[in-house]
Parts: C-alpha cells; structure tokens; sequence
C-alpha cells in the first residue's frame, strides 16, 4: 500500500494546474467564462485537448493517452481547485466513460478520438426529471424509453438536468430497453426530433433538458444488450472523480478561508486572533483530510482493476466527502462573514459548487443507505485487500 | 402554567389566522410559499393591507399605529403571518427605524416620519456596516460633517438589504472623529435621492441582488434628521439591534418550509433515514417555538430578553437545516436552478439550491451567529 | 398559553431546594450517602415524606397531597439539581403511579398511604433483562409471567435491572398474562419465592435482578386485565419526569462548567479568555434552554389531562432532552479537563446520572424512531392545542 | 499509488497475526475485548512475551531492541496488534521514557534502563502534570534542589496513569525556579520506592482507579538518573509527546469494539438508523485508518507528522461514538454496571456504561483535543 505519486503524476499535477491556473487563478476570470453559453472557455479547452488531458483514461487504440484512474483525480483535482466549469467530469469521465466501456472498436474510435481532440463535445443524458426514492442516482433509465432493433433504434422522452447539454456535439443518452434493462445510445441533437432547452446551473455550469421525439439513436456495443452494470461501474468512477474534484474544491475553500483568518481584522485585531475561529478552521482540515484518504484509497481500488469493489470504495468515498464537502463549503462562508455570500468574492463559488458535486451523481445519505444494508455482512471493513 | 390559550387568546388566532389567509392576496402568499422573489409593489401592497387593518406594526406606540397587546399576542400575529406565508412587514420600517424615531425622535420627527413608515410610503433602508466594520460595527469610518444647517456626509455603507428600492436610509455616522469608538456616532436620516448617493448592487452567490453598496460623496442632509442627540448614536443603534433579534427566529416560515418539504418528499418519507431527518428538525422547531413562546411571556417589560439570542442562533441553523433538507430531497434534479417554466423539474427542486445558498446569510447578517454566542455567553453566563 | 409558576409553585422549589441543598450540595455528602446500602440517606426519605413530597402526586383519598404533574416536575427538577440518588422517579412517579392508576381503592389507600408516609419504598420491576428491539422501554411484560385467576396470582420469571430492588419494601411487578396483556402485580420480596441481588449502578444508584419463582402476587386492580395502555401513560408521565430532572442536573453541570471556566487558570489567564471553550458553554445554554422548554410543555401536556397527546409529547421531550443531556454531560466534563473525570469532584456524576435518566425509560433515537413512524402524518406540530 | 501491500509486507502482516493470536494468552485476550481491567500481572506477561519475539519495542533504535521497519510495518504491527485484542506494550516504557533515554541519555543510563524497560522489569509511571498544570503543562511547580550529588525533590504530580503499579516515575521537574517557564525545567528519574514519595490513587467516575496522585517530599534522587542536560527537560519532553501521538489513534481497537458491536446489536441492526449509525462510524473509522496510513507514508524521517493531531483528535472522537454506541445498544441493561456474574443482562451490557464514562478522558489526556486543534491550527494552518 503506497500513497504517494510518482514523479510523472506530479509532473501532471504541475502541468494541469499551471494550465488551468493561468486561466482561473484570477476569479474574474472564472465569473467571465460561466457568464456567456457555453459557460466555459472553448480556448482552455483545447489546450486541454492539445496537452492530453481529454484522452487521458482512454486506451491509446480508441485515441486516448492510455493513463489511469489515478491520473484522471490528479485532473480532477486540479480543475477542482480553480472551479473550472470545462464539463470534465460530465463529458470526459462520465459519457467518454460510458462509451470506453460499452461502444464497440469502431465507435470508441470515432467518438472518444473526436473527444480527446477536443472536436467533440460529449453529453451525459441520463438524470430524468422527478425521479424520486431508489430510481434517483440509480444506473438505469425508466423516463426514455428505446425502440427498435439491429442498428435501427429511436429514443423518446425527457432527460434532465443533461450538463453541458445545450453545448454537446454528440450525447450518450441511457433508455429503457423494450425487453427491459438499460442500454446506452448515441444521439445527435442536432435532429429535428430533439429539442434542447439549456439554461445556467446554480455553480456556473451549464445543463439542458433534452426532449427526444422518436430520435433517431445508435446503440452502443450489441445492440439490445442490457448495460445496466456497465452503467453502474463508470457512474461509481464518475462517483469517486467527482469526490476528487471536490477534494481540490475544498482545500482552496480552506486556504481562502485560513487567508482570510489571517488578515482580516475586526475589533482592532486579525480574526486569527478568535480561537473559535481557528479552531472551526481546523475541524474543516480534519474533515478535508479524512475526506482524502477515503478518495484516494478509493482511486487505487478504481486503478487496482476490482471491479467488485469499486461500488464499495464509491461510496465510501462519497459519504465521506459529501460529509466534508457539507461542512467545508458552509463553514467556508460562515467564517468569511458577508463578503463570503458575495459572487464577486470566490468563496461562495466553491460552496456551490461543491454543493452540485454532491447531488450529481449520489449525496452521502444516498451513499449511506447503501452502506448500512450491507452493514450485518462483515466484522471490521479492511481497506487493504 | 398553562397550556391552553385563553379564550380571549384563540380567538385573537383565530381572527389573525382570518385575516392573513383571506385579505393578503394569494398571488403574494404564493410567492412567499415558493419561495420565489417579491417584487417592490407585492411587498408595500402586504404591508399596506396590514397598516389598514392596524397589523402592520403592533408594538409600536399605540399613538403612532401600535396595539397594546401581550407579547404573548405578539407571538401568535408573527406565527400566524409567517403561517400564511405572509409577507412580514418591512423589518427596516417596521423593526428598526420606526421604534428608534418613536422612542428617540423629536415629535417633529415622528410626525413627519412615523405614519409614512407605517405604511410603507417610505421605503427605509438600513446605512449600518461598512466593508471594514462588520460584526466590528463601531469601527464605522463614514463621517457627517456639520456645516450651517446641514451635514455632509462622506463615506461608504453595504449589505444594504433592498437598498434598491430605498427612499430613506438610517445612518450610523461619526460625528466627533476624536472620540472613542462607540461615542461619536450619529443616527442620521438621508434622503437617498440626494445628490452624491450612489447606490450599487452586490450580486449574492444565488444569483440574487438583494444587497448593496451605498456610497455617499458630499450628501449634503438637513440637521433636523438627525434622530436625538448627536453623538449618542450608538445607543440607539443597540437599542434597535435588541429590536431586531426578537421575532428574529424564523420559526413560522421555516415550519412552513418543513411541511411542504414533506409534500415535495412524496415516496421518500417512507424511507426511514429521511423520515427521522424530518422528525428530528421538527422536534428542533417546536423546542424553538416554546422557546420563542417562553422568551415572550419572561419579556412583558418590553426589553429584549437575552435567550432572544438563542432565537437567532438556532432559528437561523434550523432554518438553513430544513434548506439544506430541501436541497437534498430535489437530488440530482437541484442542479436545474436556471431552468425556465418550460422544464420538466419541478419548481422547488429549482428553486432548492439557490433558497438554500442564500439562506448561508442567516447566520451572518443582522449579528452573525458568533457574536450571538458571545452574547449569551457573556451575558447569559457571566464568560 | 403560560410559562410562569405561580407563587405557591415557587415556595415548594424552594422548599425542596431547601431540604435537598441542605443534603447534598456539599457534594462529599453525596458520596457518602452512596458508598453503601441502600445508596440514599433514609433521614432525608423521611424527610421529604413530612414534607409532602412523597405523596405529591396521589389523591388526598389515597393518602397524597394531589398536587399536579407541574409540581412533580419541580420536584424532580430540584432532586435533579444535587443529583439526589433517592429512588424519587423509580418509587413515587412510576411504581406509585401504577398504583395510582391501576390499583383499586383499597389498593390505593393502602400502598400509595405508606408510600406516601415514608414507611414503604416501592420498587418498580418491570425492565427484563437483555430486552432487545421494539420489546425495549415498551409497556408490555414478556420475561416474567403471570399464572393464576381472580386474587390467587403467582410469578414467575426475571426482572433486572430494578431500580431500589433489593432495598425496597414491596414491588409491583409486570408481567404477561396468561390470556395476553400484561398485568400489574404487588409483590412481597420478602416471600422465599423471591430472590434479590442488589447492586450499585453507575450513577450512584441501587439496583437489583429480582428473580421470581412462582411467588405470590396481588394483581392490581381487576384480576387479569390487560393494564397495558396504563402502564404506557405512566411510563410517559415518568419520562417527562425524567426529563426534569435531567434539567435540574443539565442546569448545574453548565453551571459548575461557567464557574470552572471563570476561576480555573491555564497560561496565566482564566479559561473564560479561551473563546473557542466559552462559545461552547454558549451551545450548551443553547441545548439546555431548548430541552428546557419542551420539558415544560409536555408537562403542561400531562397537566392538562389530554391522555392521546402525552405519548407525542413525552416523545418530544426525551428526543430534546436526551440529545441535550449527551450533549451538556460530555462538554462538562470535556470542558473541565482531568478534574472532571474523578469521582470526588462533582460533574463527573452529573453526567453519569444524565447517561442513566437517558437509558432508564427510552433514550433519544428509540422516540426519533417513534416520531418518524408518525411523521406523515401530519403538516405543522402546533404547540398550541 | 498501490493499493496492494507488497508480497512482502503482506507476509509481514500474516505473521503479525499468526504471532498475535497464537503467541499471547487468550485469557488476556479477552479481558481486553471484553474491556475487562488487566492484571499488572497480565501486562507485565504480555509485554514480556512481545519483547521474547522482539515485538515490544520496534521502533526504538535497534541495538536496544528496536527493528528497522518501515512506517508501514509499524503501522501492522499495531493495527494487527489491536485487532487480536492484545494489550499494547506499556506506553510509559515503550513510548515515552525509553525513546528518550535512547535519545538523549547517557550510555550509562541507556545501558541501565532499557532492556529493563523493554521488558518491563521496570514499570514506568509519569510524573509531568499536576493539579495547576494540566494543558499548560509549562506552569509545573515541583522542584528539584541540588544537594551533592543528589537532587531533593518536593512537589505533586498527578493523573499518574497506573502509577499504584510503578517501579520508577520520569518527572518533569523545576530546576531553575528563575528561568521563564519552558526553561529551568529537568528530566528526573526517580525511584518509586525511595523515602518521601507518597501514591494516592484517586478514584475516577466509571469507579477505576487507574490515576493516581503522586507526592514528594524530600525525595533524595542520585544525580546521575537526571537525563541529558539541566534544564532541557522540556525538549524532551516535547520529544516524547509528539511521540505519544503516533500511533495514538486507536483505530484497531475502535474497529474492534465496533465489529463486536454488532454482535451485541442482534436484531437491532435490522433497525435502519441502528445501521446507519453504524454504516457512519464504519467509514469515519476507514477515513481515520487510510488517514494513518497516509502519515505513516509521509513521516519516514520518523519525525511526527502534524497530521497526528488529526489522528488523536478523530481517533478518540469516535474511540467516544462507538462506545455511546454500545450503552445505546445495551440500552436500560446498561444501568446494571455493578451487577455480579449472576446478572441476567449480558457482560458487555454490564461494562457498556463504565467504559463509556472512562473513555471521556481520551479527548483528555495526552494533550486534550483543545490542544490538537491548537496544533492544528497554528502548526498546520498558520493561524
């Protein structure tokens, strides 16, 4: 068991967050981008794309660079950090992801090189509005029904909140399979039998509802094949990536508020000075550490090749950080005082978004149903396999 | 020890409950329940309808509009409005400026101003912070300067709520800049149509404007608005924030909040981590209504009891709880906070996330929830 | 609606506070009237029954003063106060109130006029060992079981733990009938059918396993009816009664904690300068107040005779005081430092008393799970009948 | 980044295990998980065997027994140590004066105490706080006077942890009462049997007697048992508390505690908040373990990493949690702390309250979790 990166993950982190630094480090920036649709920077974006980073957890054959889950946190932990509203997680990780695991040859070629080139813009369809109790954050698909066969299938109904949905080039959208299961399609929403209603998301992104009228789709891999599982195992990756990138969102929500602790002052001192202060700084440190030694354990689960476990090491991870993403972000503005509530200033930003990373993909309580079930099924939880 | 109101006590419910669900419009209460923004005309339309009825501001004097009621009836006209998802009147007019002009002012002053606070023909804002005296408030740097018969004043407020639409605005500036902290401040009266007032919004990470930044270049204000005596400003200023806090805790709008919740819940309720989530803050809620209902009946003289810092505290914390448990029964859909009428999510999932950022401000405004605990600990406990 | 004694209320708090400081509020007393049996001073028992005390609650009829639940609650409050190990909750509130409630006249007069004298200690058997899940803190009797037909009865099982088993002069018992329901029985312990192995408790207290082996048993009331929705309603009277006098003991723990804070010096300063210690005291207040004020309602509940509301509302007021009692013995003691883990200094046993009052009849999450089960049920909890 | 030990290092662990729950008594075993109090006499044997099999002290330097392990195979060595339920090796010894006899002592002295410390020929108590020196440890009172060749001690020492079972007591003591606090402070060895030293236990609130008082008047001590130089005792001392933190979080033992747990809840765990309450612990205990592991990884210069304090803060937090869980679980069972073998109510149930009550001082001793967020704050944060 090793937690420390070697040189080539620290020569990434570098790289990442020089790129994404020298676009975001100035907040004004940031405020600028989320301002106008798309709601990020096309520029950066390619940048992205020219340096790797799309492609990065594809295999070299598909028109990736081959890395693996480790590389693909240390991206998220990055973006995280400045709050870049590039629809990473949703585009690369989660309908990249799908597509890496479910499309044939030809289609992991076609799509996820387009991807990695930074040519396309992919979308994840697959939340329905209203879904409540079990089906919320589930792997399968109820509201968007597939008919057809062989290569000729159309979807109908309503995905939403779909990211970045209004800007994708392409969408990979979950239906419900006529013989039930879920299977995953690729749509192109520039059909006349798609409408796309995109609007802002609370944390500067963007997402769309996305209606489907008999659209025209392609099935991925065999066509007809239930995908649920598949589903299931890139949305726990996308779980522990998005814990990742909330770890980077939190531990400059802490220095910003230790910064500000610091030099602020009121009744003639710095606030540095009110040890009920400080010491509200240190339970966040301790909630952002614990928080990143599940995700990190979780990350190694995810690149260890267990399959099996990575469900587990998601939501273990997820918990965890929906508990520190909760109590960071609030603290982070209770100790800023007024100007924490401000948009001007950054800090608000990150408890937003921490707060939308939350509920993408599963809040801790979601998670923590899962845990207790199973809770009568060992003794001690062993994190070395 | 008694359990039971009165009589005389449920039947004042009884005809405040009447009157907020059937003579302040739907539309408004609405709104309210949605948790949607007032417009300007909605908010003056409530209070309106209130003054005409005598409800609009119960504990000021009974000469300028008040009602010589318990605190106990107090209670249950503030309960019950919050109930029906009422409006509440103008904290600014109702709470702050009103009771200082009536208890401080000249009669000149309440004569001039105290029927048009009332009745919201004067909208008040609040010229109290500024970006350097936060919960520090007596290291205010705004100065009004005497020049014949006038001030002028220079300097620069914020977290002016609804500043927007102020007519007035109440200053805390410093008169005497030799004095000590808290002497030398003045409670000022100024006409923000003046020349030299600008007034800036400040957008709130919900997206929302409902604060600002009030700047004053050379505002030149009559003498004769100034409330009481000069340099005594501070007094007033501690009596008003005493004001502020009490009815401070929120408890009938966020049990409002917590029953829809449970509407928004649907299937969920049924499961049982949810459902002791619910149980729990409701127990939260009805210990801080006693609370409330205690603090009103130790507090006949008038002053603010000290527990009524214990209102604010943990009102505003159960507040932000029941916000946060919104966020959460919305799910994924909390992301679609932009989303026009045209999406498939529903209105309060929509409106989860940006209620629930918002409400962050709770615990920092109108004395943050440290200075709150300093209070009690101080004077509460003798710390 | 009224949250004030009147004047005749506050005279009894004063005179209980009077009888019981006197005892106790040199804590050393204490300590001695606990090291040994039967683990209470027996003068101070007399006492309180010369006062009235005993009888507070029972009928002038029946040999009692027939004051109300709201003096009740004064007087648990007050004993809370020094934390009195007379068994007051265990003897007068629980086991006479089932007397009160279930016994017949004569019944009545006889038991609760000895109760009420001083002469007779009642011992309330009716917690049965290693009771797991909903048969916890529940009004039914499975462990011990009753034979027999009109008054001739006998026992036979285990009850443990008893609360002043071994030193009390009668129990009443529950126990399952043979018909199903659960009757409520005088016992002679006395009787060679009965054993008793007493013990002290953590908190300073007696207790007992009381074994049964076909003794002799008067049924209380009417022989064979099921009592147990009797047994419930004085089970939620004696939680309420629980919970004031955890008031009692909350309200000193915070005091001796402010005290402590004020005159205890580290780094050459009172503690009192160390904000972070001092906004936790503020907390405490916060917690305490809270409890304080559900208490008092749900007494008001019981006083106003409203029999369908006092479930919800016992429920209430153990949920807030339990969290409240956790929160305030676990601080106190924290906020002492070393000091407060030794027995000779008070606080400590504060907060073993708190643990006690907690488990006796039901802590915080067995009524959470209560109040959740009902939760849909309805829109606003209204305080205000 | 790997998440699979190396074959190594998991043979390492096998035998760790193999050694811990074949090697040690499972009478003594089990006095532990059923958090019974140990014997002296178990103590002594378990440590004992340890040292036979050089497991007692591995991270002292190896020619005094220690092993040259990694921080990883030091962090099996506990974490396998924990789960089979075995006493740990007597911190006093193993953690406390012989890392700094080893350090900082003479040979003479590293030749006279430490294999007897390492096998617990000498029992070790510590003698640094007193009644007004508890978090301000600096503020210590107890003199020591040269005399000769001799030092004459006078003072009182107090939570003396096992201090009744003690042989010999390291001791801060004062040595230049006109230097400034942390200087003028020794670090004394001194015999328990000498003339003037008085032990006074004193008794805690779950009925133990673990802590004692610890008095000396006139205590002569030979001046070759004063370790390193006059005056720098509080550098070692600093030296040895930092040391008393690794490995501080009893994260075997809690994980421990809570599996059984579960075996005490029975049919309470079909309860969902019962299972929730435990789901949480569990992960909170996962997040602490990684969290050592972490440290482990990045303190292989072998000084204390600051995240420590996260360890001991967090590790007694819920070492707290899970033992409030238990007295839940055992519910009104957990009254009957003092009944005998012929109770009704299972022993755990019996034990439940008492040990919770004890656990109270973990957030306490060796540095209060006041003082890890101070540490936190200032040495980690900068605040």
């Amino acid at each position: 068991m090793d937690f420390t990166y070697d040189e080539e993950q620290q020569a990434l982190r570098e790289a990442v967050r020089g790129l994404v630094g020298k676009a975001y480090s100035d907040f004004e920036n940031r405020r600028r981008a989320v301002a106008e649709d798309p709601g990020f920077d096309e520029q950066l974006w390619g940048r992205l794309a020219e340096m790797g980073i799309l492609g990065l957890p594809f295999r070299e054959e598909d028109g990736g660079s081959g890395a693996g889950p480790v590389e693909v946190a240390i991206v998220a932990e990055e973006l995280g950090r400045v709050i870049a509203p590039e629809p990473y997680l949703a585009s690369v990780v989660l309908a990249g992801g799908m597509v890496a695991a479910a499309g044939t040859a030809e289609q992991r070629a076609e799509v996820l090189g387009a991807l990695s080139a930074g040519e396309c813009v992919l979308g994840w369809a697959h939340a329905e509005p209203g879904a409540s109790g079990a089906a919320r954050w589930s792997a399968t698909a109820a509201a968007v029904t597939a008919s057809g066969s062989g290569t000729e299938w159309t979807l109908s109904g309503v995905k939403e909140p779909v990211v970045a949905g209004a800007r994708a080039d392409r969408l990979v959208v979950s239906a419900a399979l006529p013989d039930g299961g879920t299977g995953l399609f690729l749509v192109d929403p520039a059909g006349p039998s798609v409408t796309r209603a995109g609007y802002p998301t609370h944390d500067g992104g963007r997402a769309a509802r996305v209606g489907l009228d008999e659209a025209p789709a392609v099935p991925l891999g065999e066509p007809g094949a239930d995908l649920t599982a598949t589903i299931a195992v890139v949305l726990d990756i996308g779980r522990v990536m998005a814990c990742a990138e909330a770890l980077g969102a939190m531990d400059v929500a802490l220095a910003s508020t230790t910064d500000y602790l610091r030099n602020r002052k009121q009744f003639g001192v710095p606030l540095s000075t009110f040890q009920a202060l400080t010491f509200r700084a240190a339970d966040m440190y301790v909630s952002l550490e614990l928080a990143r030694s599940v995700t990190t354990w979780a990350t190694m689960v995810v690149a260890a090749g267990r399959p099996e476990q990575v469900a587990d090491a998601a939501a273990r991870a997820a918990l965890q950080t929906s508990r520190a993403g909760r109590h960071l972000g609030q603290e982070a503005i209770q100790l800023h005082g007024g100007i924490g509530m401000t948009a001007e200033y950054a800090v608000g930003s990150y408890t937003s978004r921490l707060t939308a990373l939350d509920h993408l993909l599963g809040d801790g309580d979601h998670h923590l149903r899962r845990l207790a079930s199973t809770v009568g099924e060992h003794g001690e939880v062993d994190p070395l396999p | 020890m008694q359990l039971e109101l009165s009589p005389e006590d449920a039947a004042f419910r009884d005809e405040m409950r009447t009157f907020f669900t059937t003579e302040i419009p739907q539309e408004i209460r609405d709104t309210v329940a949605e948790r949607r923004e007032l417009t300007k005309e909605q908010i003056v339309e409530s209070q309106r309808l209130m003054n005409q009825h005598g409800l609009a501001v119960p504990h000021w004097p009974v000469e300028w509009g008040g009602q010589d009621w318990s605190q106990l009836r107090r209670h249950i006209w503030h309960e019950e409005m919050q109930r029906a998802a009422v409006p509440p009147p103008l904290a600014f007019n109702a709470s702050m400026v009103g009771p200082v002009i009536a208890t401080f002012g000249s009669q000149e002053l309440k004569e001039r101003f105290l029927p048009a606070t009332a009745n919201l023909d004067i909208w008040w804002s609040q010229g109290f912070s500024e970006p350097d005296a936060g919960s520090d408030l007596a290291s205010l740097r705004t100065t009004a300067v005497r020049d014949g018969d006038e001030f002028v004043v220079n300097g620069q407020k914020t977290w002016t709520t609804l500043g927007q639409y102020g007519d007035w605005i109440f200053c805390l500036v410093r008169t005497d800049p030799e004095a000590k902290k808290q002497r030398g401040i003045s409670f000022l009266l100024i006409d923000m149509t003046s020349p030299g007032v600008t007034v800036r919004p400040i957008e709130l990470i919900d997206g929302g404007h409902e604060v600002n930044e009030v700047w004053f270049e050379d505002v030149r204000v009559p003498a004769d608005q100034l409330v009481g005596e000069l340099n005594h400003g501070w007094d007033y200023a501690k009596f008003l924030l005493g004001n502020e806090r009490v009815g401070v805790a929120p408890v009938g709008a966020t049990k409002r909040v917590l029953a829809a919740a449970k509407q928004y819940a649907g299937e969920q309720l049924a499961d049982p981590l949810t459902a002791a989530r619910f149980a729990e803050l409701e127990n939260e809620l009805l210990a801080l209504e006693l609370t409330a209902l205690r603090v009103a009946a130790n507090s006949s003289d008038g002053k603010p009891h000290p527990a009524s810092s214990v209102l604010k505290l943990k009102g505003t914390e159960l507040q932000q709880a029941v916000s946060e448990l919104v966020v959460d029964l919305a799910g994924p859909d909390s992301l679609a906070s932009g989303a026009g009428e045209d999406s498939a999510i529903p209105w309060w999932s929509r409106r989860a996330t940006p209620a629930y950022l918002n409400l962050r401000k709770a615990s920092i405004y109108g004395g943050s929830n440290e200075i709150q605990r300093q209070i009690i600990a101080k004077t509460i406990l003798g710390l």
